[in-house]
């Protein structure tokens, strides 16, 4: 197996280990003198906002420990870390959503309070949120908007001005939709991009973006890419918060390495290279892209034919023509840009969306799951893509969420068996390193990665004869990753067909024994995990292939 | 307008304050049986559901449907003056049962028994019961309504008028119902050091839930109870002793008198010797049982 | 964007449409089935009685909409209704004759001052039931429920329990009056729904009852004053009662305590009829009309027809829902 | 984790305790005040009073906890009362004279027969109302809103507006009879709460309620039947009405279409006060119990201090707003 260590899960969570190599000796206000402002700005550039030994407990738990960090006009700053480690409390704290228990804040120099998100957006703070907070009744151009809606001489609203902007906004992020459709008929990628669109029409001074590129394909990320030079060199400052660490070194010109709540170190991202980041925050050595056992497919266990979804659906028909085999004991890779048709197949399969024409054949009978409880009859399981929206319960406890697919059977007269449910999560807890201070706690006091854990956890614990999942690691930190990583090539190693959907390329090549691509609802290509490479993907993911 | 005829057809909205209430239910009942027996006449029921903007909805579409005329119970006495003076206007013979209508001259007749008079007629029957005095429970109805406002005013007279030594110990709302009036009896009588001589209820479902605490608590006979309406289930009560009295307003003669005056108006003009037809609200115990009007409904 | 899923655009934006006038083609029906059944329900007069019934109520639905696009709900304006028109009669009679009186020679005051008096009287409650929903975090459901039996019971107080009646010719206008062939109750509902669809769909402040009602979080993080506009919706169905009181006692020349009960479920169904979702952010002022339209309708064609009063109780139930369930299903047929 | 850490977290642990606590608290504060002002208010015989008067809508509040879990709401629960205390009554009685009979000698049948009567009725007058809810997604407010006056016009068709009255010893005792000095009907709301909250927190089927309350897309995604669940649900509650409806009409010797008026309100308003979240997934049958008890404290003490029936209002609505407000402030005091 690939665990060099033997528990990781705890060894992660002692923060107190003196073996952090990349470390600054605990170096609150060292990373933010002036001097790691951008190289570009002549002279020393005055921090715009600082933050300065930041402290915030939550339920009595210390989060965030004194940490200091300062973003300049036109600096691009990276802010990484493990799942828990404290990003995106730092970001509701700059941005008036909570308020720190210790230490300042400072915009341009002088002591500021934001005790609402309202006083830090009129200090020209704006944010792109971990999980989407958009408006699903309202419409693209309004949601863009909101909270800003321009005004015509009337003192009304204008909403042919609003359209308009709100298209050349989405234009700038390569997306053209209709700016009158409501938001929820978007995909995730897309609402992804009309949050980040909302960022940009604000003509902010600070731009705070929180795992943007989550589930964007490398096409929108190629283009935040470039929207973030152009900030940078109108003088905006950006932090930027992301598990990619090749979009860090693509975009970022200085960085921020969390670690339990504390800053351990800061720098160039010019001056240090991937390892000693990951060093800095998993604080241990982590072993990138360990291939797994060699595995060995059996027989097809699902085989689609044709496949295509019911035309004149939402957004028009998804998926026209998929045809693929993914096999025991095997992990099928499906790549696509976004709005493929990927996730709307997967709906499809497990009996979530109606089927259009062509054929499912599970274990080479033809198959229909008329709702998930058949498919899930059927031996299928499916980790979706929105976690927020399809996955947990927020008000339920971690226990709870982790038993809801029922993988602990229940005695009779349906007698929850809790000792037993409790005794398999305790086994996840363990194998993925989950953090939580108490199982027996609301999810939503998880971070978000450790929350994909325990979903993930949900799924793998029915055992599955095939499981598809979709964006696995979304929002998961690296180290993490590779714990989600080793855990499907085990299953899969224990004779469970995989269905892989994802936008990270890196991931899927890491993954997979074969890649499928599809494009615009059909099947391009279909290869062997070795003989392909991200570029040839991409081709066959985009219109040049 | 003009007579119809001895034997037109006539068609007669019957507007009562509403069905939620037996008193109403029987009212209707009988009247239709007249109908039915003066023959010819068609009887549209609208239920005023306590509601005064329900009730005028209810005339004004019967005033487009054109009926020949209109018995009304109305829910507020001067709420709907306006609309009944419209349906005058409009050819339609008016004539309101159990109350009047406030200031339209041109109202056929007001076919009624006072609540008011029969509450005294409740209060005369506990002084005539209780010339020494006596301890008092008073059971409202629905605060605001009408209906409680007069019953609880009529008794009140009475009983304040006949001295000091008629004590109310406790007045609480049990909203007409029969489980309210339960519950707030139960409650009256823990929170009383001691047991009253007396509960005046404003209906009898409040008072046969209250003789229904009274005798939990194995005050049967200690505790006499005095209802309203002379319903079935009351007059039983009133023979079995469980219930000291219950007020007669007759709603069926009531009624029948309602629909054969309206009815003789509009075939042939005629019109009551008086716009006033008062009924005269007896309070039935066990002495004159048999004046009530449902006792036939009881049995032996 | 290709030929086929512009056509599909344009598909999906017949049926939308279709979905929004849902509400419109269930009233037609009904208005239909009625006419077909006794012609006479389509005498002109007979139209604007409906209107004017409806029009009480629909001015407390038009507030209601604001409440429920927001996720909220407001049970008590049947008692702000009595409590409001209460306030209106002590002041346009001077007080209460034998309990307490507000001028020095017992004589009434101007109609506009009870007219004051009881808008005033619904804003500051509606006022303090947004406070205790937006500060206190209370659940509408609860602080509603409470108000409704606080507003009831001090409407019992004012009144001591009677009704305060007999108002002079002038205050009478504003529920009784016709301005040409239209009851002047009918041209007030017609113009708060006019002035609450322009504030609705044209201002800031309507799109930012949307937002609060689509995601309130997503509203607090966009810098929009949520608790504002919570506190000004609840204030702004308190305004809606006070007027409906005012118009209420005027038309009846009359106020009570008991005035307005069951208004509150009543302008709820003409809000939801009319299409807009309790689950907030989707709906509007015009659905609203068309489901206050739709409940006059019912009640006044069921009368026409002669239809038994406990059958009524059971069509009306039927018929609501089936409003609703056909407006669902139509939206549903566009996704 | 450290010491300091750990400390925490069991601060942490004990406010969250007194969030559940809250309302038990509130409802001891209440009663030491009644008990001060009228020291009568604590002898057993009235607190078995408060507790026999609360059994009713108590029983009915435990299904309606199940429903508001799922983010539903039930207001048919009075009307379903009424019809199917009406039905027992039909069976016992064996007819209605003069209108219909049922046995060929007019003679009437067990109680046994008429409580299944009552709990089929509103058993499957429940189910009628989850079909509409579940499958044809109509809001719950809206169905209900309907079966409020459909079942109230069915039960005055059956009565025909009158009641029914005079049953035997046999079914009057499941109303008024006691086993000790406990009243049956507390037995029975008893014996359903403790049923509930084994349900609720020990079965798959309680899990799934919460489930659906949370994250209804995320429950159906793991294969739990949400429309499944729905209709057991409004089925369970219909069912609680309906042993509500028999209980009722046992301890009043008689059932009658205006029966129940005004219990939805009442229910709701114990399920949270209990803490139960109108938005669903959380609270729970135990504040139920405490909620139920809180509204039968108070309308009891307020009667026997004989207030005035206008200041109980007000006073009912005011401390009904305080109680939630006090859970709500506990709870937020624990993050
Ligand atoms: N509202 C809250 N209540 C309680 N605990 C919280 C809350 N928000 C965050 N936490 C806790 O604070 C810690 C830091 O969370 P945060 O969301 O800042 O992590 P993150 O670095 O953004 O992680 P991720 O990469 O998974 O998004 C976590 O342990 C989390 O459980
Ligand atoms: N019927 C539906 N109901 C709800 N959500 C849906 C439905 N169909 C699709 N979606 C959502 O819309 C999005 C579009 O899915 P689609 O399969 O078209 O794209 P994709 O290739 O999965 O792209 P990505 O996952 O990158 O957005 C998915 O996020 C899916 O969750
Ligand atoms: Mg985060
Ligand atoms: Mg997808």
């Amino acid at each position: 197996m690939s665990h060099p260590s033997s528990p990781p899960g705890k060894d992660q969570q002692k923060p107190g280990r003196a073996s952090s190599p990349g470390a600054l000796p605990s170096a609150p206000g060292s990373d933010a003198a002036p001097g790691s402002a951008p190289r570009s700005a002549p002279g020393v550039t005055a921090p715009l906002l600082e933050a300065r030994g930041f402290v915030k407990r939550f339920f009595g738990v210390t989060v965030l420990d004194g940490v200091s960090l300062s973003l300049a006009p036109g600096e691009v700053r990276a802010l990484l870390g493990e799942n828990g480690a404290g990003k995106s409390t730092i970001i509701n704290l700059l941005s008036g959503v909570h308020q720190p228990d210790g230490g300042m804040l400072l915009l341009d120099g002088a002591p500021v309070r934001f005790t609402r998100p309202l006083e830090a957006d009129h200090a020209g703070i704006s944010v792109i949120r971990q999980e989407l907070s958009l408006f699903p009744d309202l419409s693209v151009a309004e949601a863009i908007f909101a909270g800003h809606l321009p005004l015509n001489r009337l003192g009304l609203v204008d909403w042919r001005q609003m359209r308009e902007a709100a298209r050349k906004a989405l234009a700038r992020l390569g997306l053209e939709i209709d700016v009158r459709a409501p938001v929820a008929s978007l995909s995730i990628a897309h609402q992804q991009m009309v949050e980040i669109a909302r960022a940009l029409t604000r003509k902010s001074r600070v731009v705070i973006m929180d795992e943007p590129t989550a589930s964007l394909s490398p096409n929108e990320v190629a283009h935040l890419g470039e929207i973030i030079a152009q900030l940078s060199a109108g003088g905006v400052a950006v932090l930027y918060v992301s598990h990619r660490l090749d979009e860090i070194r693509a975009f970022c010109r200085t960085y921020t390495v969390l670690r339990d709540g504390k800053a351990v170190s800061a720098g160039l991202v010019s001056e240090t290279d991937i390892p000693s980041l990951i060093r800095d925050m998993a604080g241990r050595e982590v072993e990138i892209g360990a291939a797994g056992a060699a595995r060995q497919p059996g027989a097809p266990v699902l085989e689609l034919q044709h496949l295509a979804s019911v035309p004149g659906g939402r957004g028009g028909q998804r998926v026209r023509d998929v045809s693929l085999v993914v096999r025991a004991g095997e992990i099928l890779g499906l790549a696509g840009i976004v709005g493929a048709g990927r996730t709307e197949t997967a709906r499809m399969i497990f009996g979530l969306d109606p089927v259009g024409s062509g054929e499912i054949l599970l274990n080479g009978r033809p198959f229909r799951a008329g709702s998930p409880a058949a498919a899930m009859a059927a031996g299928i399981g499916y980790v979706p893509e929105d976690r927020k929206g399809l996955s947990i319960l927020p008000d339920r406890s971690v226990a709870e969420n982790f038993a809801l697919t029922g993988a602990v059977p229940a005695g009779p007269l349906g007698w929850n068996d809790r000792p037993g449910e409790a005794k398999a999560l305790a086994g996840f807890v363990q194998r993925l390193g989950i953090r939580a201070a108490s199982l027996r706690a609301p999810i939503t006091t998880l971070s978000g990665g450790n929350q994909q854990k325990v979903i993930l956890a949900r799924w793998i614990a029915l055992k599955p004869k095939l499981l598809i999942i979709d964006e696995p690691t979304r929002g998961i930190d690296v180290g993490a990753k590779e714990d989600v990583h080793s855990l499907i090539r085990e299953i899969a190693a224990g004779g469970v067909a995989v269905l892989l959907i994802s936008s990270d390329l890196p991931e899927v090549l890491a993954l997979s024994d074969r890649i499928v691509t599809l494009r615009e609802g059909e099947t391009t290509s279909e290869q062997p995990a070795a003989d392909a490479t991200s570029e040839g993907l991409m081709a066959r993911m985009t219109r040049h292939g | 307008a003009e007579p119809k005829g001895k034997d037109a057809e006539v068609t007669i909205l019957v507007s009562p304050l509403t069905f939620a209430f037996p008193h109403f239910v029987f009212l209707t009942d009988e009247l239709k049986d007249e109908a039915n027996k003066l023959g010819g006449v068609t009887i549209v029921v609208a239920d005023g559901q306590l509601s005064a903007p329900k009730q005028i909805a209810d005339i004004e579409a019967a005033i487009v449907q054109g009926v020949d005329g209109i018995i009304l119970a109305p829910v507020e006495a001067d709420a709907l003056a306006p609309v009944v003076q419209q349906a005058i206007d409009a050819g339609i013979a008016v004539v309101t049962v159990d109350r009047p209508v406030n200031g339209v001259p041109d109202v056929l007749a007001n076919v009624a028994a006072d609540n008011f008079k029969g509450a005294e007629a409740q209060g005369e029957a506990v002084v005539k019961a209780f010339p020494d005095g006596a301890t008092i429970v008073n059971l409202q109805g629905i605060p605001g309504d009408k209906t409680a406002n007069d019953r609880n005013g009529g008794a009140h007279k009475v009983l304040d008028a006949a001295g000091e030594k008629y004590v109310f110990v406790a007045e609480q709302a049990g909203n007409f119902s029969r489980d309210k009036g339960l519950e707030v009896t139960e409650n009256i009588l823990t929170g009383l050091a001691e047991v009253p001589q007396v509960i005046i209820a404003a209906n009898d479902d409040m008072a046969l839930g209250a003789a229904q605490a009274v005798d939990a608590r194995g005050l049967k006979g200690k505790v006499a109870i005095y209802g309203y309406d002379g319903s079935e289930d009351a007059l039983k009560a009133v023979k079995s002793g469980d219930l000291a009295a219950t007020v007669d307003q007759f709603p069926g003669l009531q009624g029948r008198t309602a629909v054969s005056t309206l009815v003789a108006f509009i075939r042939e003009g005629t019109r009551p010797e008086s716009a006033e037809v008062l009924v005269a609200p007896v309070a039935i115990t066990a002495d004159n049982l048999d004046q009530a009007e449902r006792v036939g409904q009881i049995g032996e | 964007m290709t030929k086929a899923q512009a056509d599909e655009l344009s598909r999906a934006r017949m049926y939308a449409l279709l979905g929004k006038l849902a509400p419109l083609i269930f009233l037609l029906a009904l208005v239909i089935i009625f006419a077909s059944l006794q012609p006479r329900f389509l005498l002109p007069l007979n139209l604007f009685n409906i209107l004017r019934q409806v029009s009480i109520y629909g001015i407390i639905a038009i507030g209601m909409t604001f409440v429920i696009l927001i996720r909220g709900i407001d049970l008590s304006v049947g008692a702000l209704v009595a409590m409001s028109g209460l306030c209106a009669a002590v002041v346009a009679k001077g007080g209460i004759e034998g309990r307490f009186m507000l001028s020095a020679d017992g004589s009434g005051y101007h109609w506009a001052l009870a007219a004051l008096a009881a808008i005033l009287a619904g804003t500051v409650a509606g006022l303090l039931q947004g406070m205790a929903v937006a500060w206190l975090s209370v659940p509408a459901f609860v602080v509603t429920l409470g108000g409704m039996t606080v507003f009831r019971g001090i409407a019992l107080t004012i009144g001591n329990g009677g009704p305060i009646s007999g108002f002079d010719e002038a205050f009478g206008w504003w529920g009784r009056g016709m301005i040409g062939p239209v009851p002047v109750p009918v041209l007030i509902f017609a113009a708060v729904a006019l002035i609450a669809w322009v504030v609705l769909t044209q201002t800031r402040f309507g799109r930012a009852v949307y937002a609060v009602g689509s995601n309130p979080d997503a509203a607090r993080l966009s810098g929009i004053n949520v608790s504002g506009v919570t506190l000004s919706v609840y204030a702004l169905i308190g305004f809606c009662s006070g007027l409906g009181g005012f118009v209420l006692a005027s038309r009846l020349n009359s106020a009570e305590a008991v005035a307005g009960t069951g208004y509150e479920l009543t302008a709820i169904a003409a809000v939801v009829i009319g299409g807009t979702s309790l689950y907030g952010g989707t709906g509007g002022v015009a659905g609203t009309v068309i489901g206050a339209l739709l409940t006059g309708v019912l009640l006044n064609g069921l009368v026409i027809l002669n239809v038994s009063p406990y059958t009524q109780q059971i069509l009306v139930g039927l018929i609501i829902v089936a409003a609703v369930a056909f407006d669902h299903f139509i939206k549903r047929q566009s996704r």
